[in-house]
């Protein structure tokens, strides 16, 4: 409910890119039927490998752990900010309050619980965020668009979580559904959730527990950073992008690896298991 | 001691204009019936403490209830956005909005130390974030333990709280289950509290289960029956969110005048709150029926 | 993930000597067999933490297990005094004992601050007790909301912490009810966790009844089944307090060779919790039968 | 279990004090049969007029709160150390810890919400207590007798929760079984739980949220104070007792009330209550 998630941030229909979909070479699946949440899914279940516990939003990110359950990290279990840990809901849940994630989970824990001793405990291994704009230090911004912080030209839902689950979570997966420069800036209108680079420039308060946010999966291509002062570099470009296009959509002066790669397209199994195992009646995969 | 009263005379008897009021309930057993009341009896410049928003938010800005917020997440839910709390935030519109905000951390933290009576609470994250730099109310302290000075959030007592919940018996005692929020917290930190329950049980069936009670009796001022009181959002075991009707209103709330006549309508010309629910429609609850998933008893015996 | 181990195995595999361990369990749900184990395994300086002491604290000093105590309380309960540890503070005999001590609010408040990654937690309490002046440990910090300083007590983050409880799943999800205790804060503080239960039941029984667990799987190391692993103390539903036996030790701690012999025919003479329940006596636990008292279940039911 | 009520501190049969035998009217019970604990329980019984929220160990106290509940105060409740709300015992608890406190109880609270939202978040109204020692101002001990704190004549239980009780109660009632200048000290060995006036002196920390110690029951008579600097007086002697003999036997230049009182002794009511309902198997009525 109160994590930015892709969900709350972008609304209705979104498929892959155009340039995408004339290169896909659909060698494992049509590229026409893949989805962009299809796409950002699958990548995001193949980062979480050997990771055990994620902080997750409903929606792509409860997706993508399904989809690694059935993959690369069978024991990766997911809580939720409502509390709920081990849910097995019967069919995806509207949200992270959604009552249907309780019957039949692992455990509840009250509010104070799980800020406290789960994500401030430093308990989470991965947390998945969304965001309104990224910086290349993986700084994010929820909470406003403008110069004005009294009189903002759009007032986003806010933090909710997001601070706690940046300074608690030993590195943060963001999702982004649109990767514009618009998203990805040089400055960020406001600092809502800064990474341990931006943490540490400040001079009170304790340090985050984590790296930060490690990867970044968006509708082009992926960045990936390890260390408190590097940057967001483009680590690879899904089929048919060109890197040069990434870079343009991008607001600050992006590196782009010298070991560039292209993302390997969904698999038959991986998109069996969305379609017609997690998500059948495509409520998240449209 | 009974304290059963009826949900106009709890919310006449213990709310004064101005109070600082907590409604809380995180997507499932919120107090929205209780929000209605406040509205229905035209209460002015309320503080509203509510970690995460929705439509009541909307509905108590619009009724022109509150002259302040304090939250850490304004939007609906996943549903969109809160057009009455963006146009008083944005634009001022029609006019300014008092808004301390935090993060859920930082609420939960400030429910803590109101519930503790502490002046505050320690919070290991905000180190780096324009929420600190923007909010005063958010210091910090040194760490005589050598570690660096750390964010404190000051405690938060609200003069009424106000919560929801499954059941209660008449004196008070309340048991929740499902997705539980900081309820507990916000109780404890009230320096009065109401609470609006689906049904009001005979003390045996509490106490066949002492562990479930979040809130016990002697915290609680007044104890409400009103069924259905969470609506649009999810009682767990008795009845399911009304997503719909949220998406709804985030439609409708583009336009000020469609917030006034809805209020109009549905809050001001109902009697209560069975009469608000029947102007939603005879046929409006017909989706959200809930499968049964009881719990396996727990053996509490001890020696006889 | 199948986190069942033996009990040895278990102690062996998250314990080493020099660690801070804590026991917690307040007079009820009390991982005594892990105590026992801890003592058959002959580990040295070890400093344990545990709020309310009882007769496993004079039995790890008699052992000769620790170096160190962090307490609030430490005489045996209502059942008189513990004189292994009484002749440790009060004559060093036969050795001194580092002893941290604080109230209960502030082993509580350290517990907590561990569990949640806080370098402390602030204590309204303190103000003129000698407790604060006697531990360099507890110390203040100012308040930035204009009231006087503040007392803290430091996190406490035990190398291991172990407790018991009623049941869990083979995963670690464990269930408990009756006098919680502190389990849950000891249980996050810990760098490492250790469960014993009575039993461990089917995943299904854990998940009829989310919110009766206490300490989700992903923070347990191990989970160990151990019947009867809480004697002399009681588990609610499963058995009764053994009074008798906690004020035979109190009487028979008077003398330090009593002890030894016991330790070395009850503890280090017996292999396993079995064969310790069993030195007792084959009637030795026919007066702590409990009667039947099943919680009235609630419906977790949602959308289908 | 871990307060120091007066179970802890004193053990074996106590009979009243030779004097209250002797003089002890029987006008509305025979005095042979008042032991001292039910004289002792009466009494703290009848101060909790008024009262609603109990913070109370096992054993007199309880008694107290539920004679209590039949007389002068039908809403008290009783609050313990362990959690327990609203417990309807089917016998005498043995401790404040006896699991036969929770069946049929109100609530069982975990820790954390007992020690900082009902102690520490001053919802108590009365907390009842044991020392070894008291002093004139109502501070108490309960850690050690000595003068050397590291290597003490003997180690007391220590706090427990008796440092909460006494800075987060509104009222402190404290419950001595044998008053002699031993118990009733000019100057504690060890200040454990300090009163209002102690805690003024003191430069650091919170002040406590409540009036300290104001009524002391002994097998002699009854003291109160109501202000912050002010002396426990002398204000009731039970019948038979001088008060030379109660002054003799504190330990200090004790104030006796110019309207000094003669308790009432316990009615044919109370005692029966007592004896035929409340604790028929004479537990803590030795």
């Amino acid at each position: 409910m109160s994590l930015r998630t892709h969900e709350e941030a972008d609304t209705g229909v979104q498929a892959v890119g155009a340039a995408a979909r004339e290169a896909s070479t659909g060698v494992q699946a049509s590229h026409d039927e893949v989805t962009s949440s299809e796409l950002l899914t699958v990548h995001s279940a193949r980062a979480l490998a050997g990771r055990n516990v994620v902080f997750a939003g409903h929606g792509l990110p409860t997706l993508a752990v399904s989809l690694a359950q059935h993959t690369v990290a069978p024991d990766v279990e997911i809580v939720y900010e409502s509390g709920v840990t081990g849910a097995r809901p019967p069919a995806m849940p509207r949200s992270i309050s959604d009552s249907i994630l309780v019957p039949g989970a692992a455990s509840v824990m009250p509010m104070t619980h799980l800020f406290n001793y789960v994500l401030q405990g430093q308990r989470i291994d991965v947390g998945f965020l969304g965001a309104a704009q990224v910086d290349k230090y993986g700084n994010l911004n929820s909470t406003l668009i403008g110069d004005d912080w009294e009189h903002p030209d759009s007032r986003l839902p806010g933090s909710g979580g997001a601070i706690e689950a940046m300074a608690g979570a030993a590195e943060i997966f963001l999702v982004m559904r649109r990767h514009t420069p618009r998203t990805f800036v040089e400055n960020l209108d406001f600092v809502t959730s800064p990474g341990p680079r931006k943490a540490a420039e400040a001079e009170v308060g304790s340090m985050p527990a984590g790296a930060g946010v490690t990867h970044v999966i968006t509708d082009l291509g992926i960045m990936t950073r390890s260390a408190r002062d590097e940057e967001l570099t483009l680590t690879a470009v899904h089929p048919g992008i060109d890197p040069s296009e990434v870079v343009r959509q991008t607001g600050w002066n992006l590196l782009v690896s010298p070991d560039l790669e292209t993302t390997q397209p969904p698999s038959a199994a991986e998109l069996s298991l969305l379609r017609e195992q997690l998500d059948p009646t495509r409520i998240y995969l449209r | 001691m009974d304290k059963t009263l009826s949900l106009p005379r709890a919310i006449s008897t213990y709310l004064s204009d101005g109070d600082t009021v907590a409604l809380e309930g995180f997507g499932h057993i919120v107090p929205v019936a209780a929000a209605h009341e406040i509205i229905r009896q035209g209460f002015t410049d309320l503080i509203l403490a509510r970690m995460s928003c929705d439509v009541i938010v909307d509905q108590l800005l619009g009724a022109n209830c509150l002259r302040g917020l304090i939250s850490s997440f304004v939007a609906n839910s996943s549903a969109g956005s809160l057009h009455e709390l963006r146009r008083r935030v944005e634009k001022s519109d029609p006019e300014p909005l008092w808004f301390d905000e935090y993060s859920h951390g930082g609420m939960v933290a400030r429910y803590q130390a109101g519930a503790s009576k502490l002046p505050f609470q320690p919070i290991a994250s905000y180190r780096g974030s324009d929420l600190a730099a923007k909010n005063p109310r958010i210091t910090s302290v040194p760490d005589p333990y050598g570690g660096p000075d750390i964010y404190v959030v000051p405690a938060l007592n609200p003069d009424l709280t106000i919560i929801h919940a499954q059941r209660a018996d008449k004196h008070g005692n309340v048991q929740a289950w499902g997705m539980l929020g900081v309820q507990t917290e916000a109780a404890f930190a009230g320096r009065r509290l109401i609470v609006t329950v689906e049904e009001i049980v005979d003390e045996d069936i509490v106490r066949s289960d002492p562990n479930r009670t979040i809130v016990p009796a002697h915290v609680v001022d007044a104890v409400v029956a009103v069924p259905r009181g969470s609506h649009p959002h999810s009682v767990q075991g008795y009845y399911d969110r009304d997503d719909d009707f949220s998406r709804q209103w985030s439609a409708l709330a583009r336009d000020p005048e469609a917030v006034q006549k809805w209020l109009e309508t549905n809050v001001r010309g109902t009697s209560d709150h069975d009469e608000f629910l029947a102007s939603l429609g005879s046929d409006h609850f017909e989706t959200s029926t809930i499968h049964d998933a009881y719990s396996t008893p727990v053996n509490y015996g001890g020696r006889a």
